[in-house]
């Protein structure tokens, strides 16, 4: 289907032509003479390690920024954004990297918002209401048009953000990032959904850094690093290793080999464990598995089974209901984060702005929380600055976090340099077991391999982990056990080399591995 | 001559614009000048009362420093001591010692009150009048002696049963607050209510307007015409000076403090050198405290509680001769009576 | 370094511009502004005497400003320090006039150990209930300080009137008063300053220094973050408001023990609302924080110098007013200061 | 007992309940103005101040027009004009929002004291100017009970309750306030669909000082027809509580502010029962009892509020 739409537009008409882009920030060239060109009706992916200036480029299409030289046409046309209100004019919509969305507003209120219909002095909400459930139909987007934001899982938000392009009669769609925060599944049906938009004649700007998700759903690629544009590439005329040659600039290794390593004894049990979510509904329900030291058991599943609250009941950061957590051989139920930190325990959060960071502090703050009250960065009462910063240098050279300034903020960070920042603290706190959630959310091929790569190290260092992921390809290449999670249950428990996708995708979905399994029979 | 005011300031309608209206008053036919200056804070009063006392010191004519209000007790001492050739006049203040460049001016205000109390007994009609003070400090406790006393002599020499229900209004410049409290005592059953609240006494005197009002319409005339044919209606007193102008016919009188008095007679005295320093207090006898002349209400009283102006001059004298002491604490409310006084037929 | 001057430069700036805006108003009402300021300045550094007057002002704002900078850093908006100033010195009246046979030594650091702890109790029922049912402390401060008020007014006139009957606590025991740094005429400069400077000393290494800084401050910034790296959140918000509170309670008892000496109906006097725009104006940072204060206490000194030639206190309360709007809106200066380096 | 009883009178009351209503009205039109401004996510401690210019200003024009109604207006213009300062230095200037807000006070206080003198000749308090009176309800004022409490009242508490049905229906029903809410929980999102951030949050603010100045020209030209100075009394600040504890919806902040007007009005009350007999001092204790119940309420019952999430914090547009 992909090459007719190709042959269709082969009259060379350009949907989007940005020339000679430079934008330029303090200290940072983001754009260097940046030019694009989207063909009419093409999905056309652009990839680039973090920070390689794809977003920018994309927030001056939508006219958030201006360049400070350089051209944009759109459909031949030359234009001059003033602010979005103008991109949106020209049919360009955008779905941001991080959701632009009200938290406290519904879904069809989110959609309006900006171009609300009106009866009377009123706004319309009906009106509202219907519009949306029928984009969402026609488009296949399914959306709860009444469910406020902050209550629908990320999957739904996205779709949400696209049918607000829609409804602003988007022709050009730019999606940056969008299957970072989705699960395969939610993947795989955004693809329907970006190829519907496609027939329906739209022209498709996908970012992403999964190199499998952009040779399935382009047409043309176009590769940055380092603000400029360092390939161009037919998507059929070429292959993974040649975009990420183009990507870092030197060879990635798409598979890692896991050393064979024998697991020891049982380091942290779940026994039976209830938790609530945070509308009080039972989110996990009778969980029972251990880990073992030198051992990473993932857990895998669809965003929202109770994975969130397995980990922070597990973390001490949300209140166990019932059953029993056992560490070391002591219940450590309901124990507080600090006590658990004390006995060996650390934790890669899933949102790290959320969780593991505090913007404000400068890196050297960041790269000791946990352990601040802790020799030798503590004495007595007083921190050891002189001793903090020494270490936290060390962490930086030793985890590349750039850059390489330890006064620089957490949250002036870029995220994936704030998630080696993080990562890199929780390993060097030398754990006895360790629960990584989402590692890898956001980051660019290198930095993946980087951190896979030390969460293996730490396991060969008989560390015992628990990995949650919604990635499967993560989960099947680290994890030595596989539990999968429905609606907060354990659907069963496989070693990654005794199973299939397939098989672990029907547990996702709800599927015993009983009933599996002795269906096969 | 300067005035330090306290944090009130002036514009109090109380004893701030009263002894600078005495002041003003004797520096005028003086031929001198009166300054003031207006503290914000506590540890303002210092700072100024020495300011004030440096500048009266240059002075070749000499002058005089008046601190206003109690709570500059222990500055006005201090700076005392600090200037012994300055003059100094303190109102509502009074020390433990007295010093020889200081006068320190007290009031009897229980004895004005008195002479309202014992108007408002007279005027009820339902036999329960109203007390709204701001906070229960001193002076304002001792216009409550005064109203209560004088309303328990109307009681002893008439037998007239009458209840005074009292409140607080914990502030003296919120009117709406004296408002609200002068309505739940309205709805209470009081007809009469005497304030003694600074400015939350204007709403005091606002509600009592509004409930007469609506019974007899606006303007002195109605309200007169209305009250003079025996119909009941809503009163307030007021306070401090005359404020019966405020709401013709409606404010009933005045318990008014006389601080212009010691105004003018701290400046002329301290100009004419006939300063003496020490305890002065002011009451009816020296003309220091009195009642408002009722320019507007003396025909309603005169109608509706006849005898009642006649019974208070009589009682006044008796005050002044010193035959009554109005009680100034609440040991001597309890004790007080006027069993003994026979009333002239 | 260009950073400091400029952090210098806005307020000074401020200021200035503020003054010119009132100059008009001084005109307007017929007096000379210049004249004005020029007595404004006397007033507030003209002398001995003035000095120690601005001093004895600034204190109890250094205090104020560093109790609610203290609890912005720590995430939390104390507009209840005119409560806990007021508590601080109300307890510590009520017992340190029975004071008398113990030596200064005991006396004084006892005293200030009550203040504080009034203050910083009465600040923690709101840290308290925002901790365990996320009441907002904005909330149930505001109703705190109204509280206070009506407490105090009945403690005055009732169980702490002294014997003349005025509204005011008897005086406190002289082993519990501040020692006397300065004496000019009547007034008389206490060591309260110099434990409003220890104070802010005190602020600047616990907030930097300690791990209990450490632990406020992470509470402050992401009280999420901060429970997963191991800090309770709820202990720390108490503590965080204990603390502001302790800041509060201390500006009232050093008034207390080093002004007046005794406790007066309303003691305060609005310094703990100051607090707010004086520990925003400096920042939060203890530094900024005292020359916050000095710049307020001046101006509030100066200016009943300035009422002696008929400008009314009201002008100055403008002026305030100008200075302040000026610095919270930083970028209006700013703009106009890097226009004119430009031009230069 | 008795006293048990004479405090059960209060409750068969009507009277007791009018005036729950009228120390209800000031903090209703306070806090609904509260809400308006930190919807579109400005805070506005301000209205202290702007409550006390309104007071003041309806008070000048009555005394100088002697129409009261036209003091009104100019007291709403007086409202706008110092919510319009504080918007200016809080959203072009993306100054902070708190210290602002006091520098406004301070005007306010400072402009209010200073100009009395010119233009009464004295200062700190006005003599009466003129008043609006309480509007009789036909019909309703004979219903029983109820026409004690509502048929015979100041207009302004029905306007406060149109008000707060307005300010509902303008957040909830109409674009606009969509646009509000939006802009007050993520501006960027709403700046990303073209929505202008600036002109809502000035609207927001600009609405606040009509809100807050009414609650000033009620106090003055409203319930006493005078001014005095200071006169706002901390109402703008228990108006801030009331739209906390209400959770910034003009509803909520409407049935917070009844419950400080039912309270306070308990309080006095209770003050004036003879049946209860403590020492004058004693009674200063009972103003308490308002505030004390609201933590207890805000505690046990009323639990987390949460701000609009850009509450405070300027909204800047990068280039
Ligand atoms: N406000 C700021 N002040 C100073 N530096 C900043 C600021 N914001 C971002 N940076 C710097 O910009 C760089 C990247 O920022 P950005 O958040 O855009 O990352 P990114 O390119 O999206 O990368 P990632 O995919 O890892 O999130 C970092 O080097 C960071 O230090
Ligand atoms: N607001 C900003 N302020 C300063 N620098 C910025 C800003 N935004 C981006 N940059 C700089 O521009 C560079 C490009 O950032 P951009 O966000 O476009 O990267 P990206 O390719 O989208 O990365 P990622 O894959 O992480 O999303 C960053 O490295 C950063 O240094
Ligand atoms: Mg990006
Ligand atoms: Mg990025």
């Amino acid at each position: 289907m992909n090459s007719k739409v190709h042959d269709m537009v082969k009259s060379e008409e350009y949907a989007v032509e940005m020339i000679d882009i430079t934008k330029r920030f303090p200290g940072v060239l983001a754009n260097d003479k940046v030019t694009i060109r989207i063909k009419k009706g093409e999905v056309h992916a652009i990839v680039g390690e973090n920070g390689a200036g794809k977003s920018t480029l994309m927030n001056q299409l939508y006219g958030l920024y201006h360049p400070d030289s350089g051209e944009i046409r759109i459909f031949g046309e030359k234009k001059v954004f003033a602010g979005p209100r103008d991109a949106i004019k020209a049919g360009i919509g955008m779905v941001h990297q991080h959701f632009m969305l009200v938290d406290t507003l519904t879904v069809a209120e989110n959609v309006v918002l900006g171009s609300e219909p009106n009866k009377g002095l009123n706004f319309d909400l009906q009106k509202a209401r219907k519009e949306v459930r029928e984009l969402s139909e026609k488009y296949g987007l399914y959306v709860d048009v009444d469910a406020k934001i902050e209550d629908i899982p990320v999957g739904m938000q996205q779709r949400v953000e696209i049918i607000k392009t829609l409804y602003r009669g988007a022709n050009i769609i730019i999606l940056d990032e969008p299957t970072a925060v989705l699960t395969p599944q939610e993947v795989e049906e955004l693809f329907v959904i970006m190829r519907n938009l496609q027939n329906a004649g739209k022209t498709i700007l996908f970012i992403s850094h999964k190199l499998n998700e952009v040779m399935e759903i382009s047409d043309r690629i176009t590769v940055m690093r380092g603000g400029k544009v360092t390939a161009e590439l037919i998507t059929k005329e070429t292959n993974e290793r040649e975009i990420a040659r183009a990507m870092v600039g030197r060879d990635v290794v798409l598979k890692l080999d896991k050393s064979p390593h024998s697991p020891k004894e049982v380091i942290f049990e779940v026994k039976d464990l209830w938790v609530k979510d945070n509308r009080h509904l039972d989110a996990v329900k009778g969980v029972t598995f251990n880990v073992r030291r030198g051992e990473i058991v993932g857990i895998a599943g669809v965003a929202g089974n109770g994975q969130t609250e397995l980990v922070e009941a597990i973390t001490g950061l949300r209140r166990v209901e019932k059953g029993q957590l056992i560490f070391e051989g002591k219940d450590v139920t309901n124990a507080h984060p600090r006590q658990l930190r004390d006995m060996g325990m650390t934790h890669i959060a899933e949102d790290r702005l959320k969780h593991a960071l505090i913007k404000p502090f400068p890196a050297y703050y960041n790269a000791i929380l946990g352990r601040h009250i802790k020799k030798p960065f503590a004495r007595g009462v007083f921190l050891n600055h002189k001793e903090i910063k020494r270490y936290t240098m060390e962490l930086m050279e030793e985890f590349d976090v750039r850059p390489r300034i330890i006064e620089h903020l957490g949250g002036n960070f870029s995220g994936g340099n704030q998630q080696k920042l993080v990562v890199g603290r929780e390993i060097k706190a030398g754990p006895k077991f360790m629960v990584v959630a989402q590692p890898t959310r956001g980051l660019d091929v290198g930095a993946i391999e980087f951190i896979h790569r030390q969460i293996l190290k730490m396991r060969e260092h008989d560390v015992g982990i628990l990995l949650i992921s919604m990635e499967l390809e993560e989960i099947f290449s680290l994890s030595d056990r596989i539990l999968v999670m429905y609606e907060g249950q354990i659907m069963g428990e496989v070693k990654p080399q005794e199973t299939t996708i397939e098989e672990v995708g029907l547990m996702m979905a709800g599927k015993r591995l009983e009933e599996i399994r002795g269906g096969k029979k | 001559a300067i005035m330090v005011t306290d944090t009130g300031g002036l514009g109090d309608k109380s004893f701030n614009d009263g002894t600078w209206a005495g002041v003003q008053r004797a520096a005028k036919e003086l031929g001198v000048e009166a300054k003031v200056i207006m503290s914000q804070e506590q540890s303002d009063y210092i700072p100024n009362l020495t300011k004030a006392a440096e500048e009266v010191s240059k002075e070749k004519d000499g002058g005089i420093v008046f601190a206003v209000g109690f709570m500059m007790q222990d500055a006005l001492e201090k700076v005392a001591k600090q200037y012994p050739s300055v003059y100094f006049a303190g109102i509502d203040i009074e020390f433990g010692k007295e010093l020889p460049n200081v006068i320190n001016f007290l009031f009897k205000e229980q004895e004005s009150a008195f002479l309202v109390g014992y108007v408002a007994a007279a005027m009820t009609r339902t036999g329960k009048v109203g007390f709204i003070g701001g906070i229960p400090i001193p002076p304002v406790e001792r216009f409550r002696y005064g109203y209560e006393a004088g309303i328990k002599a109307y009681q002893d020499l008439h037998g007239k049963k009458i209840t005074v229900i009292k409140g607080y209004t914990n502030e003296f410049s919120d009117p709406k607050k004296g408002k609200d409290l002068a309505n739940s005592q309205f709805s209470q059953g009081a007809d009469i209510i005497f304030a003694a609240a600074g400015a939350c006494g204007n709403g005091v005197i606002e509600a009592a307007k509004e409930r007469s009002e609506k019974l007899a319409g606006k303007g002195l005339d109605n309200i007169k015409k209305y009250a003079l044919s025996g119909k009941a209606l809503y009163y307030a007193i007021g306070v401090d000076v005359d404020q019966d102008y405020m709401a013709p016919g409606v404010v009933l009188t005045s318990a008014m403090k006389g601080v212009d008095t010691a105004g003018y007679y701290g400046v002329t005295w301290a100009f004419k050198g006939q300063f003496k320093g020490g305890l002065k207090t002011l009451g009816l006898k020296e003309n220091g405290v009195r009642m408002s002349e009722m320019k507007y209400t003396k025909d309603i009283i005169d109608k509706l509680a006849p005898n009642v102006l006649k019974e208070l001059e009589y009682l006044k004298g008796l005050i002044i001769e010193g035959k009554i002491t109005v009680p100034d604490s609440e040991d001597a409310l309890k004790a007080f009576t006027v069993k003994g006084v026979k009333l002239p037929k | 370094m260009k950073k400091f001057i400029e952090n210098i430069a806005v307020p000074l700036i401020s200021v200035l511009i503020a003054l010119i805006i009132s100059a008009f108003i001084i005109l307007a009402i017929g007096k000379n502004p210049i004249l004005a300021y020029g007595k404004l300045l006397n007033g507030a550094f003209g002398s001995k005497q003035a000095i120690i007057d601005t001093l004895i002002k600034t204190t109890p704002l250094i205090l104020t400003g560093l109790a609610v900078g203290f609890g912005f850093r720590a995430g939390v908006f104390n507009i209840g320090a005119e409560g806990q100033m007021a508590m601080g010195a109300l307890v510590a009246a009520s017992v340190a006039s029975n004071f008398g046979g113990l030596p200064p030594a005991v006396a004084i650091p006892l005293t200030m150990l009550i203040g504080m702890a009034a203050g910083a109790g009465w600040a923690a029922i709101a840290g308290f209930l925002k901790a365990k049912t996320g009441a907002h402390e904005v909330v149930t401060t505001i109703m705190l300080n109204w509280t206070t008020t009506y407490i105090a007014s009945f403690m005055v006139t009732g169980p702490l009137a002294t014997g003349s009957g005025t509204p005011k606590s008897p005086e406190i025991s002289t082993s519990a008063q501040l020692p006397i740094l300065m004496k000019v005429g009547a007034m008389e400069l206490s060591s309260g300053i110099i434990i409003s400077i220890l104070a802010a000393i005190f602020m600047y290494v616990f907030l930097n220094k300690t791990t209990v800084g450490y632990e406020i401050k992470a509470v402050g910034f992401n009280p999420y973050a901060a429970e997963y790296g191991g800090i309770s959140v709820a202990k720390n918000v108490v503590l965080a408001m204990a603390i502001s509170g302790a800041l509060a309670g201390l500006a009232g008892v050093t008034e207390l023990m080093g002004v007046h000496h005794r406790f007066l109906g309303e003691l305060s006097g609005g310094k703990g609302f100051d607090g707010i725009s004086i520990a925003l104006i400096g920042q939060n940072n203890p530094i900024g924080i005292i020359f916050a204060a000095l710049l307020i206490g001046a101006l509030r000194t100066g200016s009943n110098e300035m009422q002696f030639m008929g400008v009314s206190k009201y002008i100055v309360i403008i002026v305030q007013a100008i200075v302040i709007f000026l610095v919270a809106a930083d970028r209006i200066v700013r703009t106009i200061y890097l226009r004119k380096k430009v031009k230069a | 007992m008795r006293v048990l009883e004479a405090i059960l009178s209060i409750f068969i009351n009507p009277q007791f309940y009018k005036i729950a209503l009228t120390t209800a009205t000031p903090l209703m039109f306070a806090s609904l103005g509260g809400v308006f401004s930190e919807i579109t996510g400005v805070v506005n401690i301000a209205l202290e101040g702007i409550i006390l210019m309104g007071a003041f200003t309806s008070v000048v024009f009555t005394y100088l027009t002697g129409n009261v109604w036209f003091g009104v207006l100019m007291a709403i213009v007086s409202g706008i004009l110092l919510a319009l300062l504080h918007a200016w230095g809080s959203i072009k200037w993306a100054g902070n929002q708190v210290v602002l807000g006091t520098a406004i006070i301070l005007l306010s206080q400072g402009l209010t004291g200073f100009l009395m003198e010119p233009i009464f000749g004295q200062p700190g308090q006005t003599d009466f100017v003129g008043k609006i009176d309480e509007i009789t309800i036909p019909g309703l004022v004979n219903v029983p009970f109820i026409g004690q409490i509502i048929g015979e009242i100041s207009p302004f508490v029905y306007i406060a309750f149109g008000c707060v049905i307005f300010g509902w229906w303008l957040i909830f029903k109409t674009k606009l306030g969509l646009r509000m809410r939006a802009v007050g929980e993520n501006p960027e999102a709403a700046d990303t669909l073209g929505v202008n951030v600036f002109a809502i949050r000035y609207f927001g603010v600009i609405m606040s000082g009509v809100f807050a100045s009414l609650a000033g020209v009620y106090l003055s030209v409203g319930e006493i027809g005078q001014f005095k100075e200071l006169m706002s009394g901390g109402r703008g600040f228990i108006g801030l509580a009331a739209m906390i504890i209400g959770k910034w919806n003009p509803i909520g902040a409407m049935f917070a502010s009844l419950f400080f007007g039912f309270f306070g009005a308990f309080s006095n009350q209770l003050q004036s029962l003879q049946q209860i007999t403590v020492a004058s001092n004693v009674k200063s204790l009972f103003d308490t009892i308002p505030f004390i119940l609201t933590i207890v309420v805000v505690a046990g019952f009323v639990g987390k509020s949460r701000a609009p999430a850009a509450d405070g914090v300027p909204y800047e547009k990068h280039d």
